[in-house]
């Protein structure tokens, strides 16, 4: 009996808690954005990071008076849902957001969370921005899914002609984690390698992402002599290693990615070694940084201890909600205004010196505008931080 | 009939009550609409979970249900997607594939017991998860998606069952759907574990040996029972794959199985709704923590610790004290 | 051919590690700690922390991930294992909190260090190449070199001290063991730390070459239960091999099967499941366990 | 007339250990026959041989006619030849009167569908079942504690309850595996006297293994003597206490064993 009335007390006091966590909140009127991703478990860095930026942008705008969208001046709360990379996780992740009167939610960051939501954005009237690649979210008659980033099959190519034309590359060579997301990354990379002349000689070495010794893994990959190493879809938390055994079985070519890295994580893993390392970035480079994208930089750092570099491409997705939203107010809650908006909106990008635009982009990979038209920034690692190596934008 | 109580019997009206009438009322007073798929998503765990604890019943700890929930999502969905079939009629025959396969790694794996039949069911996701990724017929790592939405099904031109795609509110279809799903599988559950193959499991359970010195076929039942068990995860799995309308090799994996083991611990390895309220607890749970941010994992695992910690038979054995009925 | 031989001897040294602070853990009480990958990330953290962050010499900065691990392996044997034990009518329940305590320890880990993937400066620089057929970076040979002494000074512990007497005893028999006055509480809780302690060691160890993340806890419970169900389950010795089997398999599998990509692991696995289904007990394991 | 069950050359091997080598004997119709040895005889393996819980290396084990040996336990079971268990195996958290009805499976008459859907058949049996349950334990005086659980009960009523379950079976031949270890004088007499009624009132031929002399000279018709896996000696109480071998296999082994 004792028990069931300790644990009645305990239950009672959780949800107090619960409930003043969500009433404490200023006085402007609140807009709130969602975000379903995994911030748990082996993948946590991806959701984090892109948790952390939205949080950080909602901070500063929050603390700078707040938003302006139409005639109110909103601010800006960030709902995020952990959906520890389980799509049925993800699921009720966005039915929690159609519950909370959310129209505009980032993630997911996985294929298949990505595209488990679907049915729920779709008949909820929520767009949604996910980290993932599949052509058949943004495709007709997929209507509510935004790519928030650059797709790899789309900074494949470009980083793959840049050094075929700049470094010579003739052959390459694809190895990725035996997962979804990954191995479809390579099945993407490879088809646009061979497109554009590229000899492929190895493309069917995968490994574990719990792989822990990578040099049993590369060895026969390296025995193909690949000018190049496509490391697809890699995780931070594998690219360091798979750079150091490369590099320590005595390779000597180029090592590439489409995805997002970390400078920190890449010099803690591998040091020296990762110089050269080509990955694909956000406008974070000192030349391209504008003043705004330092201060987000630092705000990021203040918050939350220390930066990740990852957020240099997950900050955009929030900044195109909010100005999208200002471009047409009614979208608020109208979702069917916001994709029309979508087709003809442009505003000045604010993280980026000289004169990028935010729009919507997609047409030449979807059919629609279904993506976010981040500036395809090409980076190199040089002694512990990102140099740009060329700039391209994706139609 | 059925040899039940009054006491039983009017327990199994409000409990159905409460999930078809008291569930939709307090969410439309509530307006907590995404309950709806959340409690979806429990009904089905718990098929899979009740699976897991029928081995559990005949001395088995099964880390393999994910295996036969991703089976069962995949054979929906290519019945559906590539054969063209009725999503009615596919979700049997997920269930009977998933049996299916479960006869044929049963017969060598059975023989294992304790910890080495749960190592090897656990390897067993693995394989599964891995094959989806291989495979051609399961679209490899892309998966299958866009799969459409049960259609309708009638008989003379009077409709059966509805079709889910022109409905304005598919949720509450599902809901129902799952829960009808849910109580046919633990009247079974129930039923079996009442029936004589229900004894004969308890007498496996509790000594294999004199078990068969008493005749009992203890081969036979064992794949008998695993086949019913991976029916049930079949089912689950292959409801999951039409709410999400695709299912992907990582749709269900290691994670997976342990948590509708965990389900079976939790609500009490002695009870046959045992299985239910652990996965309401804890898939529910997880949910209700959603308000604490980062601290969500923090919490939810501190309760599941101090709950095991005090009540080492499971939730349900607080009504019947130490020791339970068994 | 050299170079599968010496990635074999690498990789099996170092999950025979892993598996043995299991499988001690499982012969002493019957537990199948889920947590144990956890423990190995912690560990992994510590010496992160002293040797990466707090420039404390390499080896100071193992006996600290050592020492946390044990301390927290003694808490979690006293305060959660052994009551559960003590109050539960099937002694499987343990899983359950063996399940929750991983959780735990996963929110504990994302909270004090972070998501992102940490490593530390290399120990020693270089590479051992001898004529490209055998290609060893110096750090792995020493890792590798330290786990073998590891393993060795723990058989060596288990064999020869008082202690490593008793724990034996009770992983044969509690009830004998007890008899024979041993004071099983003890020593279960002993063994418990040790157990834990071995896997902080590892993750110390291996922090200087594959680094660390919390994504790492997870799967590496995983490859160690097979390990431990490879040698059988509860045997120091089934563990050793265990651990050296499935690297070499990895090594082996890897080297011979690349061309096959994406099922190379499936059939590892596949042929896993035909090994336990032909021999349940595993190489050296009493049947049923 | 044909013995019930025969013992024909029986061999058992475990890797290059002989366990039984070479046994022959006959039981017949509604005898008791007792199998002794001191320690190590051989004798728990010859009777998992006859039930078949393992196979044998050589030789067969006949019983009406047909071959049992080398099948699996539950089909020689059905067959009517069941065996009870040495340590106190019995299902733990079942009652006693559980335990009787579980054991009376063999008797259903409704299919095992027919009990899911609760047929008349199945009814029927259970109602069938639970009456011979009663009946059964009253025959062996157990009715007091017919709802106890079998974990909570003293060793000489855990051996009875063995008695029961395999009795439940409704045997022709029932395997006694060392049902008097861990008795005292009392005791022993009751379970004699019940293992007796058990032949005389159910027409049970009982096959035992023992160490308790005294018991199973009172008991047995005719006695099979092993001693390292080999038979020395077969014959009725009192030509057993006069054989030479089997009082030199004796002295020669510990003198405790003789239970005396």
């Amino acid at each position: 009996m004792q028990r069931r009335t300790l644990m009645k007390a305990a239950l009672t006091a959780v949800s107090l808690i619960a409930l003043q966590a969500t009433s404490a909140l200023a006085e402007n009127p609140v807009l709130k954005i969602g975000f379903v991703g995994v911030t748990s478990g082996p993948a946590a860095s991806w959701g984090i990071s892109n948790q952390r930026s939205m949080e950080t942008r909602a901070a500063w705008i929050n603390e700078t008076g707040g938003y302006e969208i139409g005639d109110t001046t909103y601010d800006i709360e960030i709902v995020s849902f952990d959906d520890q990379k389980d799509p049925k996780r993800a699921i009720a992740g966005m039915e929690k957001m159609a519950q909370e009167g959310i129209h505009y939610v980032v993630g997911p960051n996985v294929d298949d969370g990505a595209a488990a939501v679907r049915p729920v954005a779709e008949s909820n009237g929520i767009m949604y921005f996910p980290y993932a690649f599949p052509k058949s979210l943004y495709e007709a008659p997929a209507s509510n899914a935004v790519l928030g980033m650059v797709a790899n099959y789309q900074s494949g190519p470009a980083i793959y002609k840049y050094l075929m034309e700049e470094k010579g590359v003739k052959t390459v060579a694809f190895i990725a984690a035996n997962e979804s997301d990954p191995l479809s990354q390579r099945d993407g990379g490879v088809a646009a390698a061979t497109a554009l002349g590229l000899e492929v000689v190895s493309d069917n070495v995968t490994y574990q992402v719990d792989t822990t010794d990578f040099t049993p893994v590369l060895t026969p990959v390296m025995r193909s002599r690949p000018d190049l190493l496509v490391l697809s879809g890699v995780s931070p938390a594998n690219a360091p290693q798979l750079i150091r055994s490369a590099r320590e079985l005595g390779f000597q070519g180029v090592i590439s990615t489409e995805t997002a890295q970390d400078s920190g994580v890449l010099t803690e893993g591998a040091g020296d070694l990762a110089n050269g390392f080509i990955s694909v970035g956000g406008a974070s480079t000192p030349e391209l940084a504008s003043p705004m994208m330092n201060e987000f930089v630092d705000r990021y750092t203040k918050m939350f201890g220390e930066y990740n570099d990852e957020s240099n491409t997950k900050v955009y997705a929030l900044e195109y909600i909010l100005e999208t939203l200002k471009a047409d107010p009614t979208a608020l809650t109208d979702v069917d205004a916001f994709q029309a908006t979508m087709d003809t909106f442009e505003a000045p990008n604010p993280y980026m010196n000289g004169d990028a635009t935010l729009r919507y982009v997609g047409m030449s990979s979807f059919g629609q505008k279904r993506q976010v038209a981040v500036p395809l920034v090409v980076n190199v690692y040089q002694d512990g931080k990102f140099e740009t190596l060329f700039v391209a934008e994706v139609d | 009939m059925f040899g039940f109580t009054s006491k039983q019997l009017s327990g199994v009206a409000i409990f159905l009550f409460a999930i078809f009438i008291g569930v939709p009322l307090l969410i439309g007073l509530t307006g907590r609409w995404d309950f709806y798929f959340t409690l979806t998503s429990v009904a089905l765990l718990a098929i899979a979970s009740a699976g897991v604890w029928l081995t559990f019943y005949i001395g088995r700890i099964n880390i393999g249900q994910g295996a036969f929930a991703l089976i069962g999502a995949y054979v929906s969905a290519i019945l559906v997607v590539k054969v063209g079939w009725s999503f009615w009629i596919s979700l049997p025959a997920a269930g009977l594939f998933a049996a299916l396969v479960a006869v044929l790694i049963g017969l060598p794996i059975l023989r294992l017991r304790g910890v080495y039949f749960a190592m090897i069911t656990l390897v067993l996701t693995q394989v599964v998860t891995l094959t989806a990724l291989a495979l051609p017929i399961t679209n490899g790592a892309k998966g299958i998606s866009n799969i459409p939405l049960p259609s309708g099904v009638s008989i003379f031109g009077i409709p059966l069952l509805p079709d889910f795609a022109g409905m304005e509110n598919t949720k509450l279809a599902f809901y129902y759907t799952a829960c009808i799903l849910m109580i046919i599988t633990y009247a079974t559950l129930y039923r079996l574990v009442n029936s004589r193959l229900g004894h004969l499991c308890r007498s496996m359970q509790q000594n294999e040996e004199l078990a068969s010195s008493i005749g009992v076929n203890i081969s036979y039942i064992r794949i008998v029972i695993f086949a019913i068990s991976s029916f049930f995860g079949g089912i689950g799995g292959a409801m999951f794959g039409s709410i999400a309308q695709s299912v992907y090799p990582s749709s269900f994996q290691v994670a997976d199985s342990v948590n509708f083991m965990l389900n079976c611990f939790l609500g009490g390895l002695g009870f046959v709704f045992g299985p239910m309220l652990g996965t309401l607890v804890l898939y529910f749970g997880w949910d209700l923590l959603f308000e604490f941010g980062k601290y969500q994992m923090l919490i939810y695992s501190t309760v599941l610790i101090l709950i095991i910690r005090f009540l080492p038979n499971g939730l349900l054995s607080i009504r019947f004290g130490k020791g339970g009925d068994k | 051919m050299e170079q599968i031989l010496a990635n074999g001897v690498y990789l099996g040294s170092q999950y025979a590690m892993i598996a043995l602070g299991l499988t001690l853990i499982f012969a002493l009480m019957n537990v199948l700690n889920f947590a144990h990958g956890q423990m190995y990330v912690i560990g992994g953290f510590v010496t992160y922390t002293f040797y990466g962050q707090w420039g404390v010499p390499f080896i100071l900065a193992l006996v600290m991930s050592c020492v946390t691990l044990a301390i927290l392996g003694a808490l979690i044997e006293r305060f959660l294992f052994a009551p559960v034990i003590k109050g539960s009518a099937r002694e499987e329940s343990t899983m359950l909190l063996a399940a929750g305590i991983a959780f735990f320890l996963d929110a504990v880990i994302l909270l004090f260090f972070g998501e992102k993937q940490r490593g530390v400066p290399k120990i020693v620089d270089g590479v051992f190449n001898y004529d490209f057929r055998l290609i060893m970076p110096y750090d792995r040979i020493l890792i590798c070199v330290l786990a073998i002494l590891s393993i060795v000074a723990f058989i060596g512990l288990m064999q020869y001290t008082k202690t490593g007497r008793a724990l034996r005893a009770l992983a044969q028999d509690r009830t004998a063991a007890q008899l024979m006055g041993v004071n099983v509480d003890r020593y279960s809780m002993i063994g418990f730390a040790l157990g834990a302690m071995l896997a902080g060691l590892v993750g110390g160890l291996l922090v200087t070459i594959t680094g660390v993340n919390l994504g790492m806890g997870g799967p590496t419970s995983i490859k160690a239960f097979m390990m431990v169900m490879i040698g059988g389950a509860g045997v120091i010795s089934g563990a050793i091999w265990g651990g050296i089997i499935l690297g070499f398999m990895e090594a082996i599998g890897l080297a011979l099967l690349y061309q096959y990509g994406d099922i190379t692991y499936l059939l590892i696995f596949v042929s896993l499941m035909i090994f336990l289904a032909i021999r349940p007990q595993g190489l050296m394991g009493k049947p049923w366990g | 007339m044909t013995p019930l069950l025969q013992v024909k050359n029986v061999t058992k091997k475990y890797g290059g250990l002989t366990a039984n080598n070479d046994i022959s004997f006959d039981v017949a119709e509604n005898e008791i026959l007792s199998v002794i040895g001191p320690n190590g005889a051989g004798k728990s393996t010859l009777f998992k041989m006859i039930a078949s819980f393992t196979p044998t290396t050589a030789g067969e084990v006949i019983y009406q006619g047909e071959r049992i040996s080398n099948l699996k336990p539950h089909i020689v079971a059905r067959k009517g030849v069941v065996r009870t268990f040495q340590e106190t195996t019995i299902f733990k958290s079942m009652t006693v009167h559980e335990s009787v009805v579980v054991a009376q499976h063999l008797r259903a008459k409704a299919s095992l569908a027919g009990y899911f859907w609760g047929s008349k058949a199945a009814q029927e049996d259970v109602r069938a079942f639970g009456k011979y349950a009663d009946e059964l334990l009253e025959f062996l005086g157990m009715s007091e504690i017919s709802s106890e659980q079998a974990s909570n009960l003293p060793q000489g009523s855990l051996r009875a309850l063995g008695i029961a379950i395999g009795l439940a079976t409704d045997p022709k031949v029932l395997l006694l595996d060392e049902p008097f270890a861990g008795m005292n004088h009392d005791e022993t007499m009751n379970m004699v006297k019940l293992v007796r009624s058990v032949r005389d009132e159910r027409g049970v031929t009982v096959m035992l293994v023992e160490h308790d002399m005294p018991a199973v000279m009172n008991i047995s018709d005719r006695i099979v003597v092993l001693n390292f896996g080999e038979k020395i000696a077969e014959g009725t109480p009192s030509e057993i206490q006069n054989n030479e071998k089997v009082i030199e296999a004796y002295l020669g082994s510990v003198d405790d064993e003789i239970g005396m």
